[in-house]
């Protein structure tokens, strides 16, 4: 079977809302499937179960919080990243605190899915945020898969988990296919995956970076033996793949679409440098500080991660 | 773990007891909500408030309750009238002054007082506080320390109780002050859209914190409730039977599948905004207007309507309720620090400590 | 930087350029806005905004334009009627459906079309696009990218006039969609208590993308503002004159301090929600129903007005002007990709590089 | 003159109020001064400028933007730290990427400034945050003054400033007063201040957190040379002063109140490890990530950084 990123993601909402009468999706436009993961789920589920919603983001989410108590497990999908800002109070303040503010009376199971997170072509500066390291950061379960089988199996166990999820989809990732001989499975939270094993540098990639990564690798082969690893989970974090993966290479490079100020590329940094091997001095490929991506397609490129710094940061920790 | 089931993760605080129940333990067996059938029962309510605040109020003088609390004292007839129209299957989500509507709704006062002295036996096992206690075996979603905050968080639950084919309502209360966020507004236009069975409880006790309701709300809070459709009434907040007609009648609408009503409660804070406020110099009320709403006390009107030798007798029995309450949350034990991040996730992700050894 | 003042940081696109002024450079020259106060004006700007989006359309399809745009074809009459009701000191915030609003108000059509295919000579130096299109010293506080955002960025150029006291008034243009966004409300309330000078003005065009409006809104659009207390009248959005008429009418009263006005237009817009919607088969709205509505287009309507002859020589100045405009964006330089992160702070402070050297 | 931290933020309004007639005032329960900062302003200033708000964060954040563009230089206060998020879209996706987006027609000098940020005893999970960090992902100017000498040069720098800032004053550094003997003034951003010298280790504290540092310092004066260093803005960082202090110390410890993961202590790590001289694995001292601090005092100073913590850490990386 041929799968594309957005059928895996659709799949994923079928499977979980076929098995699970508790699921639920909201969301804007998602009865047309607009965005590509809801196609065809109105027809398939109804419209009590597939709830297009006016343009309320912050009443919305915070309804998902209520319905999640009462006993659902609420799919938010939001058309553009930044929405998420919009939502911050609802789903930092209020989902992601009730557990242990109640005393454990409660989970919120709660999902909220960014089908096209980070930059489009022309999409400018408030579309094309990659902001998974603030709910990093917040302590949110943050989910960025890289391929079509990753992103149908977290975004399963995302909907699975009895805390609130953010699933990102990259833009960049949506167009990637794989050809898929096994049967499709949730895969747990918090586990990497290691897509390729070397033994010179481990490269750290998040999302779409992962095939960046993997192409780069494979081009510098000859030259230096570079290992994979796709956290998958930026947070829970793997932490015990990241230290075996360090403890054959000692040598650390960061490839990470966020903001490069408190991103997930310096959590990596940091936490390995305080606590993993490191023989030299590690690197990380981000945004810059505090990047807003301007609308001309060269200009976004130009301050998103590129193939070029990746070769030339895999070099640099090996000198 | 299935979603909106009690989540009982390992507790540092319960793991050293051990399994043997013990009295400082939350109680295990399935809390009811408070019957406020009778005059006699909401009278005895609102004593039950009155009384519980003063204690709470004492409690936050000497020490024992940290941080203060944003009393509901002069407003009972809210929550006991509107409580007095739910039933036992109905939610309501409360505000920063939500003693009154979980009283009201049922919670123990002697788990809310160990919850505000924050010990173990509390209703949120001493991790809430004054402005989160939640009880969801009583429907109580949780006050709330975001104003306008659970207002949705209603709204959700009555969509997604709607949705399992059960009729019941949910309530949300706020202040005047929550008329103008807003995520409160886009909850009134969801609720209103689709007709769900949601009762809008606005308390407008004339300030939010310093600032006058007249010069904060443009135009009418019914007006802007009415202008999504929602059947709006303004009560005499202070007369806790004509709260009781007014929820009544809107409960029995929207349980019927009328869609939301809101009620606009006109009501006062006898307290200031919260217990810090005695320590500073505010001038936003003049004496006498705060003399001329502890005239329209809901108790005497209450107590009155079931004649003073009832009301006598309820006021004991409140107050020895009120004697094992204290007693019992100064007796429940403080949680153990080493348990200080239980609970965060449902999962049981245990989170990274701040600090590596 | 003095504050709200063009702050001009040094640019990799210019310092290669040196100080000589280029063909391609923004203009320097302070621009003008439209002047609308003729019917012949007003026909000319109506064809301008239509003829530019159907180049635009082109431009889309031809990929000089990229990502796509969200055409405001059909809705015309409504930029045109409001901002011919408005002077040279007033602003406005407009929406993601923001072109017809930045040329009706006369922002250059050669600036507007290079902003959208990304180059040096855009009103906004390419940094923006089409959702993002600005020119502070004519009153365009920008074009935006979050639906409803607008709105509360108009009320405050409205305060900060006031304060200042300048009699501008603020338009701020927004969609039936955002009439369910908590900022509008919010900002309903504010500009009403404040009494501001701000004309909000609700295109409602039937659907929010694929949501009809019907099942978005609930009440009406001018019973939501009324309920803050602002004065709310619907408008044929089809009809410049009307548009115009009721604009003025608004505009006067917030003027002489009469406190906001609303109008809901009655629009349409003929083509996709956005330009990608081309590529998908949806079917929210029957070829029935486009149909009439563009058998309501407000360019033949205008141009009755004015005679078919002076219409048709209005059409040929507009055809050969964005001739010029588009023969000006193809022949801006694209942006240095070394000035990527240019004008990120007005302190001119630079950001950390992405990688290290 | 004996100042307080809450005087020194009260002064620093009123002498830019006087300084310049754009500055404006905008926030809850101002004019009665609740928060302390804003005490005896609308005596002093009126109602057209020290503006009493309903409670609208989202609009009036908003709204300060729409006034900067026409000229004003506003001030927001903030009655709780959260309510930052409740208005993230206002100040990162709106105020923030003006200039850039605008193609640099005109900055946004906004200021927010959150007095009594961290936790107040018994204010419990939504009150307590610390959420410099996610500004400073963001790339939002960002200052959490440690002082009241620094508070009020701070804020006056962040009110002049051309772009937003957010000036965080920690609840619990507002007990602190100084004696000063010198004349106020205003402070650049960007500058850190080195507020005791030291050979062995580079410890980095932030907000109430230095004075937590300085006396932990002085305790292991004998054992330990510590230098302590305030970074004072968290955003632009001054990382030449830290470059130049780990020249000499060659260790690093971080002591923070955010979350752990992607906060600022992330940051100065990471950016350590790659660009400084470090000769022993750096350490940081934060909340756990993803902490919600419970109400109960022992549980909610549990989670907060430590001066025992400290003293480990800093034997720790002289090991
Ligand atoms: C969104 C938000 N803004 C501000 C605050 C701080 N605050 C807490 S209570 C309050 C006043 C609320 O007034 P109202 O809604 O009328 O309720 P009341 O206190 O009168 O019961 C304020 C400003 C908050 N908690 N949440
Ligand atoms: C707050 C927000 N939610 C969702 C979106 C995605 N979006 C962009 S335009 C649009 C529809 C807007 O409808 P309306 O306000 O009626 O304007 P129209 O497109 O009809 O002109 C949506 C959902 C957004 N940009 N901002
Ligand atoms: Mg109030
Ligand atoms: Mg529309």
């Amino acid at each position: 079977m041929r799968l594309s990123y957005t059928k895996a993601l659709n799949r994923a909402l079928a499977d979980e809302l076929t098995a699970d009468p508790a699921v639920c999706v909201f969301g804007e436009d998602i009865g047309a499937g607009m965005a590509g993961p809801t196609l065809g789920l109105l027809d398939r589920f109804g419209p009590e179960r597939i709830v297009d919603t006016p343009l309320s983001e912050q009443a919305f989410t915070a309804m998902a919080l209520g319905a999640a108590l009462a006993g659902r497990r609420p799919v938010l999908e939001f058309q553009i990243p930044s929405l998420l800002f919009l939502v911050f109070e609802q789903l930092v303040n209020q989902a992601h605190k009730f557990s242990l503010m109640s005393g454990g009376q409660a989970g919120v199971p709660l999902t909220c899915l960014v089908p096209g997170s980070g930059s489009r072509d022309g999409w400018a500066g408030q579309h094309s945020d990659h902001p998974y390291s603030l709910f990093a950061h917040a302590g949110v379960k943050t989910v960025v898969p890289a391929t079509p089988t990753d992103a149908y199996g977290l975004l399963r166990s995302a909907i699975h988990d009895p805390d609130p999820v953010v699933v990102f989809a990259p833009a960049a990732a949506l167009p990637v296919r794989e050809t898929v001989t096994w049967e499709l499975a949730p895969i747990p939270l918090g586990s990497a995956r290691v897509h390729r094993s070397g033994t010179d540098v481990t490269l750290v990639a998040v999302g779409h970076l992962v095939h960046d990564a993997l192409a780069v690798a494979e081009e510098l082969a000859g030259e230096i033996s570079v290992e994979v690893l796709d956290p998958r989970t930026l947070y829970p974090f793997d932490w015990a793949a990241l230290g075996e993966s360090l403890e054959r290479t000692g040598r650390l490079v960061v490839i990470d679409d966020s903001n490069r100020s408190c991103g997930i590329g310096a959590e990596v940094l940091a936490t390995a440098a305080e606590e993993f091997r490191l023989t030299a001095p590690p690197r990380r490929i981000t945004r810059p500080d505090g990047t807003v991506l301007p609308f001309a397609p060269a200009l976004d490129r130009a301050l998103q991660p590129s193939r070029e710094q990746l070769r030339h940061a895999l070099r640099a920790v090996m000198k | 773990m299935s979603p909106g089931a009690p989540a009982v993760a390992p507790s540092a605080d319960t793991a050293s007891a051990g399994t043997a129940p013990s009295v400082t333990e939350p109680a295990v067996t399935e809390p009811s909500v408070a019957a406020l059938d009778t005059p006699e029962r909401r009278y005895r309510m609102l004593r039950l408030i009155r009384s519980f605040e003063e204690r709470a109020l004492d409690l936050v003088k000497s020490g024992v309750i940290t941080g203060g609390i944003h009393p509901y004292i002069g407003q009972e007839a809210v929550a006991v009238g509107v409580c007095a129209a739910l039933g036992a299957g109905d939610r309501l989500a409360s505000t920063h002054r939500g003693h009154g509507h979980v009283l009201a709704r049922g919670l123990d006062p002697a788990r809310m007082l160990a919850e505000l002295a924050g010990r173990v036996g509390g209703s949120n096992r001493g991790r809430g506080g004054s402005m989160h206690a939640a009880d969801l075996r009583l429907g109580i979603l949780g006050a709330n320390g975001i104003v306008g905050a659970g207002a949705p968080i209603a709204v959700g639950a009555a969509w997604a109780d709607r949705q399992t084919g059960s009729d019941a309502v949910a309530v949300a209360f706020f202040g005047d002050g929550a008329l103008n966020q807003g995520v409160l507004l886009e909850s009134f236009n969801l609720a209103a859209m689709w007709r769900l069975p949601v009762l809008f409880v606005c308390e407008n006790n004339g300030y939010a914190t310093t600032l006058p309701a007249g010069t904060a709300v443009a135009g009418s809070a019914t007006g802007r409730a009415a202008a999504f459709g929602i059947p709006a009434a303004e009560v005499d907040g202070m007369d806790t039977e004509a709260v009781r007609a007014a929820a009544e009648e809107a409960v029995a609408r929207a349980r019927a599948g009328g869609g939301p009503g809101f009620l606009e409660c006109r009501t006062y804070r006898f307290e200031g905004h919260h217990t810090m406020e005695r320590r500073m110099k505010l001038h936003y009320r003049t004496p006498e207007e705060v003399a001329a709403w502890r005239e329209r006390d809901p108790l005497p009107r209450a107590a009155a309507a079931i004649g003073a030798e009832r009301a006598a007798a309820l006021d004991t029995e409140v107050a020895a309720r009120l004697a094992a309450a204290e007693e019992f949350a100064l007796a429940s034990p403080h949680p153990d620090p080493d348990g200080a991040a239980d609970h965060l996730y449902a999962s049981g992700l245990r989170p990274r400590a701040g600090a590596t050894a």
